[in-house]
């Protein structure tokens, strides 16, 4: 067995341009999209310029993303632990609708005069809860009956959102509301904001430390390794004395958890009160930058912003240059696959592709 | 030119990224010839037949077949052109039946139903002539490794093969089956077909082949006929490139207090396993308890029962006095024990993650690997690095993936996770299967210095050869049952082979 | 400013309103129109004539939650705001599809922006108008399209009677219902302009005939055409001869199951005339002129400045909510309804609710799915 | 009596949309290519299927076109997935994303404020002998004539993918994907062929749902159901009978929804009701989905070395 030595100027040039292949990727979905929307007369130049201005072009754009952001990257990093822990669930969208219901059943329970030093964090306590209450039917399922999670957490997506609307029309709702939605909780359940950035509200810095918590255990703590071990090799990880089972339901509980929190910030940070719909598609998002991030809690802050800033920008664009909202998930959708696409040839194609250049010369 | 070649390979060379797995090899296999191919664990020579059988792409370098040159894109066009391989790795699909397995492929009946009744009678027929004993409507995933190797071997044979390649087949068969299929190999040789024989065994490529090609470092360092004056160290020495000592050097046994004490253990066993019955045993500081008899009988389980990975139904398990059946599997690795699995790829490492977390994963709260906070990636790194050195394993880094790394030196990190450390117990399990010669030779060495440093060694074995060699008290494990025990000295091979087959012999 | 045009308003339109429904002379909106803006000129000198503002100069958004060409409640949206620019010449711009999570941001950077009318077309995002954004944008001119809230200074809700809008279907369907049985088919349970719409409904139906069974469905979305479809069939199983449903794009489900019935099954059209396309089962259908509403809202903003209220439109109210139409007419289908019912329908539920005889406050449960 | 003959022809008009997705899934998902982007081939063939049917006015062009769209559709996402070892789950993710973006916008482009025209949907075609028989004749064969051919694809499906060759070949793939490769399965011409096979299923569900149950193209029209028919593969073992069963057993469930609407002595709201099918399908899957295990090389990309 012998290593050849590491050769060549152009290659490596080549090589370290590729590590930013997501980057690459993005800026090609862009430009792919940019082609789609000249169909609508929009030049292209204007729609880029449009879309990077509505999502980072002033500080209210970037108050906007970075709240757009704070669930994706609760959620997210609390999928890539998941994820890490060897299950893979995916019912986000449904547990950060059920954290939502533990933030409002305590706010609605707590004496209105509750200062918001008790109020918030015990309102997002209610919602971590909630969030891990729901996760535990196909937790049970799978270890007590080995009924595969993928299935259950989806169904109870569909059920998360019913729940909600049943709650909030039901024995939670307001009376005579316009809408379906409960009573307001009060000024003190508001999450500090900053008006002039766009509303931008701290749970941005409860994402950050969220994600820099994931990092910690998975990466600096043993329990982390433990966990990353029982995830991928179920049966080395019991020859070393640690148990997958239990590593499992650690990891599928916490990412209720953190669902549920990411929940109960997207309420307490926007709204006032619980009304259905309000997280509609958070979940998803979020499963996509987990995935994007490469299931690794450190991707998960710049995949979250990225994503937050996407979700901005695009949908600024039908208020700024009149792009048909029909579109918006059309742009989306070449983001992502230039994204992935940019990672994969990373990761498989690149080295060949180098090499058999090579050859051939 | 007359064909004289079956496949002439002309400067193979394959690199997998930066590595050159096979470099400049030509390599020539003669028609009707048993041809081995020897070298060291991580010399290339799996890499090498995956070149020709396509399954790997090479990156320089001819094939000729018959003289036609030829480029071998996928395994399909191997196929066609009449060639099989057995591979190391066993390329079974293990929820499916034997049957199925052995249709996967085969060309005749595209589209339509598979001819199910066809196939199994042309299983049974040459399970019969070969005496192979399969079982066409078992699920592989229920067969023992020797099962499931013979079932490669007649997939291999159901397509009537001109050249059939085999990667190390030997490696989990008992002597007896080894000898049948020797039987099927020169009755192939007879009917003109080729083969190419890889085998870490010298005495059995010295008794059935006719050419021998020795592999080093991706090279092709030798070629040579199979004639009477070829011996196991010729072999050894050409192999490895320098003098190898075969010995095993043994010092005297003085065994001191009891360490691991077994009173009539017992568990169910699971799939093809049979399970543990009734196990009594007691091992003491300093000697080495081999544990014989063929694949199947219990071994795993045995293991694993000490481990506490299964359940125990019956009896008792002491450690040095302290009463551990009750413990988790996580508390007896608090103990100083050193636990060798069965199986290393599943069992001993995590194939996806690095040499470094390999190396800590059993206590990565304890020194020197972390604390209960945080992970001391400086000193994890320093450990496994001088522990590789120690050892001896060859990696790029210690950063690079477990499942890199040649089975070889899998199964050198495990021993240096395991025993890099003084401990009072060893269980090892076929710690060398699949090893080379110099490798399993260090297995034995690492083995005698835990018994010289003052620990209790259970090592469990299928081969009688390595248990003769190395142990104190020999003990015969059949149907999950300790057959008999007896000390090295009273160890007679006969003997030891009718217990392993179940009979009851008078020990003293 | 405002309370002047409200009570000149009233004199004017108040009956016209009513009556149109069933006299069929007239449209009533282009009345309560016409009214208005003659009452908003009539007034202006109350106001500080310095707010006068220039159509042109006005700038305003439409906020649509869901398609804007949905062939419903979001597409009269897109409608009125086109008549807006068309006849006012007002530059006016539309956005659609703001889901829960998008109407704070989208709202609070329109308001940011110099736009001087902002309109929310629907209830979902009144809170945030009412509660917050109001407040915080006393310059601007905020609009809700059929929500229930209003403030005083600068939030104008027009808001339709649901209550009433029902009780009349829920008349008609038992008057026309020979097996006495007649369903209502909806979705998304919860506003209080849907529990009103159902409880009337359910009232009205009873109303007629005390042993009328009334069935209450619902769907899980508004847009699944398919689902209303196998919802009406039930129904249709069950007996009911009479349907309604108010869902925006599935309502074509339901058509789609009266039309294959012949005209065994009668029903309403609904936001759109579909009396032209099955008149053999159709009643009327309801002719809801949002356009004209909103440019009443923008020229009195125009003459008078920013004003908040919240404008009932309804049987009785100062602005009558809808007409009733068929064929492109006002009026009722002539093969199917009679002069009598007609007689009847005015009688006894435009002229009895516009003179206060029923008024009930429904909740939720009220609303549930199941048979009344 | 007619009252259950319309319940069970609801449950199977809900079922075979369902259905039709998890059956492409089965095959797809046995090569161990995840589904997520069946909602995009069932998406893009109901605006395909409607568009030609407005074109041409003909139910079996319009269909035929839908099912090759489907396919279309899968073949690009396997040009991602399969050949360059995209993240399937993003990737199918992100298909959906875009159909649904591609379809509404050239909804609105053709179609504009309009709206697109609802079309007749053709009548249902009784069997001579069979639909007279009582209750089941009626139930089950005086339906549609496309649903003929969802009852003749299913017992073909399991046979292709339990008793013929080509099966064993994806099943292989799915679940050892380097024997499959020694033993000269070509694997990226498997999985795409299952992807496209799979795409055209669920082009088939989209064409039904559309031409034969909607008669028009709505926006996001196929709902859930692509998940629901993901869903149903999962606890159907990937069987396209067990696949069947579970299809049947949601259709079952959410036609029951609306029955439990009608009755008045439950006195729930409707969001209440709504739960009902999913609260019956993971009580089904307790009692039936017991270690259902994927194929053991489900997202794994292959590379050949
Ligand atoms: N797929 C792969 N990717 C990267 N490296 C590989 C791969 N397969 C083999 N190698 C490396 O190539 C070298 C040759 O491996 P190969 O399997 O051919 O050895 P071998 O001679 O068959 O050894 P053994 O006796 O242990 O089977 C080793 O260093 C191994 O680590
Ligand atoms: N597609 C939709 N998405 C969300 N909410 C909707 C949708 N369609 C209607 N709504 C809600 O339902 C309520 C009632 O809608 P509806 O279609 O009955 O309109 P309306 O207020 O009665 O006006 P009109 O009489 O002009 O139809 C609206 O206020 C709106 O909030
Ligand atoms: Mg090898
Ligand atoms: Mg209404």
């Amino acid at each position: 067995m012998s290593i050849k030595g590491t050769s060549k100027d152009k290659k490596n040039v080549i090589e370290t341009i590729f590590r930013f292949s997501p980057v690459i990727g993005a800026v090609i979905g862009l430009l792919a999209a940019a082609l789609f929307v000249m169909l609508y007369n929009v030049d292209p130049i204007t729609f880029i310029g449009a879309l990077c201005k509505g999502a980072l072009g002033s500080a209210k754009a970037i108050g906007n993303s970075l709240n757009r952001a704070t669930p994706y990257i609760i959620v997210g990093a609390a999928t890539t632990i998941a994820f890490k822990c060897g299950s893979m669930n995916m019912g986000q969208e449904g547990q950060v609708f059920m954290g939502g219901l533990g933030v409002a059943v305590v706010a609605l329970i707590l004496p209105s005069g509750t200062p918001a030093l008790i109020a918030i964090p015990l309102a997002l306590i209610g919602g971590m809860i909630m969030g891990a209450i729901f996760i535990s039917l196909p937790i049970f399922l799978r270890v007590k009956r080995g009924v595969n999670e993928v299935v259950v957490t989806l169904i109870m997506n569909y059920m998360a959102t019913l729940i909600v609307s049943a709650l909030v029309v039901g024995p939670l709702g307001k009376v005579g509301a316009s809408y379906p939605c409960t009573e307001n909780f009060g000024e003190q359940y508001s999450l500090f904001n900053w008006k002039s950035v766009g509303h931008l509200h701290v749970g941005i810095f409860i994402a950050i430390a969220v994600a820099i918590l994931a990092i910690y255990m998975f990466w600096v703590n043993p329990i982390g390794l433990k966990a990353r071990a029982a995830g991928s090799s179920p049966a080395a990880s019991l020859t070393a004395g640690i148990n997958p089972t239990k590593v499992f339901i650690i990891g599928m509980l916490v990412n209720g958890a953190f669902c549920g929190l990411a929940g109960g910030v997207e309420l307490l940070g926007r709204y006032n009160n619980l009304r259905g719909g309000y997280a509609d598609g958070i979940g998803w998002d979020s499963l996509i930058v987990a995935l994007l991030s490469g299931m690794n809690p450190k991707g998960v802050i710049p995949a979250g912003i990225f994503f937050g800033a996407l979700f901005t920008g695009v949908s600024s664009l039908q208020r700024s240059i009149g792009v048909p909202s029909a579109l918006l998930s059309l742009i989306k959708g070449i983001i992502i696959v230039c994204v992935v696409t940019g990672t994969a040839i990373e990761k498989y194609h690149l080295n060949r592709w180098l090499t058999k250049k090579k050859t051939v010369k | 030119m007359d064909n004289e070649y079956m496949v002439e390979m002309r400067h193979i060379t394959k690199t997998f990224g930066k590595l050159v797995a096979n470099n400049d090899v030509s390599l020539k296999i003669k028609k009707g010839e048993i041809h081995a191919l020897l070298g060291e664990n991580g010399a290339g020579k799996s890499t090498l037949m995956n070149v020709l059988y396509g399954l790997y792409g090479k990156d320089k370098g001819t094939v000729l077949w018959n003289g036609q040159e030829i480029n071998i894109k996928s395994p399909d066009e191997a196929i066609k052109l009449g060639i099989g391989m057995i591979h190391q790795h066993f390329m079974l699909v293990n929820k499916f039946s034997v049957l199925e397995n052995v249709t996967l492929g085969i060309k005749e009946g595209k589209w339509i139903e598979i001819p199910t009744d066809e196939i199994r009678k042309k299983i049974m027929e040459l399970s019969d002539t070969y005496g192979l004993n399969i079982k066409p409507d078992a699920i592989v995933e229920n067969l023992t490794v020797g099962e499931q190797q013979r079932v490669e071997i007649v997939k291999a044979l159901y397509r009537h093969s001109e050249l059939l390649i085999m990667d190390e087949p030997t490696a989990v068969l008992t002597p007896q089956e080894a000898k049948q299929l020797f039987k099927v190999l020169y009755k192939l040789k007879n009917e003109g077909k080729s083969i190419i024989f890889i085998s870490h065994k010298l005495p059995e490529v010295l008794e059935i082949c006719d050419a021998i090609s020795i592999m080093r470092d991706g090279c092709l360092v030798e070629e040579m006929e199979n004639t009477e004056d070829l011996d196991e160290a010729k072999l050894a020495n050409a192999m490895v490139g320098r003098e190898l000592n075969l010995e095993v050097v043994k010092s005297k046994c003085e065994p001191g207090e009891v360490v691991l004490k077994l009173e009539g253990i017992s568990c169910d066993g699971i799939n093809a396993s049979c399970g543990v019955t009734d196990f009594s045993l007691e091992l003491y500081r300093g000697e080495i308890v081999g544990l014989a008899g063929v694949d199947g009988n219990g071994q795993t389980d045995l293991s694993e029962l000490i481990m506490g990975l299964r359940k125990m139904t019956t009896g008792k398990i002491e450690f040095l006095g302290q009463d551990i059946s009750k413990m988790t599997t996580k508390q007896r690795r608090e103990l100083s024990l050193g636990y060798i699995p069965a199986d290393r790829l599943k069992s001993a490492m995590i194939p996806s993650m690095s040499l470094t977390m390999n190396m800590c994963i059993n206590k990565p709260d304890q020194a020197p690997f972390g604390t209960k906070w945080a992970l001391n990636q400086k000193s994890i790194t320093e450990y496994t690095e001088r522990k590789m050195k120690e050892f001896n394993v060859v990696a790029k880094s210690s950063g690079e993936v477990g499942g890199n790394l040649s089975g070889g030196n899998q199964q050198k990190l495990v021993l240096a996770r395991e025993l890099g450390e003084k401990v009072d117990l060893v269980i090892a399990v076929y710690p060398t299967r699949g090893l080379d010669i110099d490798a399993t030779h260090f297995v034995f060495d690492t083995m005698l210095k835990a018994r010289d440093e003052g620990a209790a060694v259970l090592y469990i074995s299928t081969e009688l050869e390595e248990i003769l060699q190395l142990s104190d008290r020999i003990g015969v494990l059949y149907e999950g049952r300790l057959q008999g025990i007896m000390p090295q000295q009273e160890a007679e091979v006969t003997k030891i082979g009718l217990m392993m087959a179940g009979r009851e012999v008078e020990v003293k | 400013g405002c309370g002047e045009k409200k009570d000149a308003a009233t004199g004017n339109s108040a009956s016209s309103g009513a009556s149109s429904a069933s006299s069929g002379a007239s449209s009533a909106s282009s009345d309560a129109s016409s009214a208005s803006s003659g009452a908003s000129s009539s007034s202006s000198g109350s106001s500080s004539s310095a707010d006068k503002k220039d159509m042109s100069d006005i700038k305003v958004a439409f906020i649509l939650p869901g398609e804007y060409n949905d062939g419903s409640f979001n597409q009269k949206g897109y409608d009125a705001m086109l008549y807006c620019q068309e006849n006012l010449g007002v530059e006016a711009t539309y956005v659609d599809r703001i889901d829960t999570s998008l109407q704070s941001e989208t709202l609070y950077d329109y308001a940011e922006q110099d736009y001087d009318i902002i309109v929310s077309w629907g209830a979902q995002m009144e809170d945030d108008v009412v509660d917050t954004l109001a407040e915080e944008f006393p310059d601007t001119q905020f609009v809700i399209a059929s929500g229930t809230k209003a403030n005083e200074t600068n939030v104008v809700n027009i808001q339709i009677s649901g209550k009433h809008l029902g009780y009349g279907y829920g008349y008609m369907s038992a008057m026309k219902s020979k097996a006495n049985k007649v369903a209502f088919i909806g979705a998304g349970q919860g506003s209080q302009a849907y529990t009103d719409e159902v409880g009337g409904f359910i009232d009205g139906a009873k109303a007629y005939n005390e042993d009328c069974e009334v069935t209450i469905m619902y769907l899980n979305s508004f847009n699944d055409i398919d689902e209303c479809a196998q919802a009406a069939e039930f129904c249709a199983e069950q007996g009911c001869d009479v349907m309604f449903a108010d869902v925006s794009g599935a309502y074509k489900g339901l058509f789609d199951v009266v039309t294959k019935s012949e005209g065994k099954i009668l029903t309403f059209g609904r936001n759109a005339d579909h009396t032209k396309e099955y008149p053999e089962g159709c009643l009327s259908y309801i002719e809801n002129d949002w356009g004209i509403k909103m440019a009443d809202v923008i020229t009195n903003y125009a003459e008078n400045g920013k004003w908040g209220e919240n404008v009932f439109c309804g049987f009785g109210s100062i602005v009558s909510g809808w007409t009733y139409n068929f064929d492109g007419e006002p009026g009722w289908n002539p093969a199917l309804v009679s002069e009598e019912e007609v007689a009847d329908f005015q009688k006894n539920v435009i002229d009895m609710i516009a003179n206060g005889g029923w008024d009930p406050t429904f909740t939720t449960e009220d609303a549930n799915p199941g048979t009344y | 009596m007619s009252g259950i003959i319309l319940y069970f022809n609801t449950a199977i008009a809900l079922a075979v949309p369902i259905l039709m997705v998890s059956i492409g899934v089965c095959y797809q998902e046995k090569t161990g290519v995840y589904g997520m982007g069946s909602d995009s081939s069932m998406l893009l063939s109901c605006f395909t299927s409607i568009v030609t049917l407005i074109a041409t006015g003909n139910y079996f062009v319009a269909i035929v076109v839908g099912i090759l769209s489907g396919g279309l559709m899968s073949l690009f996402f396997s040009i991602f997935a399969v050949r360059l070892g995209t993240d399937q789950t993003l990737t199918g993710l992100a298909c959906n994303f875009a159909v649904m973006g591609l379809t509404s916008s050239l909804l609105r482009l053709l179609w504009g404020v309009d709206g697109i025209p609802m079309m007749e949907k053709p009548a249902s075609v009784p069997i001579p002998l069979l639909s007279k028989i009582p209750i089941v004749g009626e139930i089950l064969f005086d339906q549609p004539i496309v649903n003929y051919l969802v009852y003749i694809i299913i017992p073909i499906s399991w046979w292709i993918l339990y008793r013929s060759t080509v099966g064993l070949k994806v099943r292989a793939v799915g679940e050892n994907l380097e024997c499959a490769d020694s033993v000269g399965i070509n694997i990226l011409k498997t999985r795409t062929l299952a992807c496209m096979v799979a795409g055209m299923c669920c082009g088939f569900g989209g064409a039904i749902l559309a031409v034969q149950q909607v008669g028009t193209f709505a926006d996001e029209m196929t709902g859930s159901k692509a998940w629901m028919g993901i869903i149903a593969a999962y606890f159907g073992g990937w069987s396209p009978i067990g696949a069947t069963g579970a299809a049947m057993v949601f259709g079952l469930a959410m036609a029951l929804e609306k029955r439990i609407q009608l009755m008045s002595f439950i006195s729930l709201n409707s969001y209440t009701v709504q739960l009902f099918p999913y609260i019956a399908a993971i009580l089904v899957i307790c009692l039936t989905g017991k270690n259902r295990r994927h194929p053991a090389n489900m997202m794994h990309y292959y590379q050949k070395q």
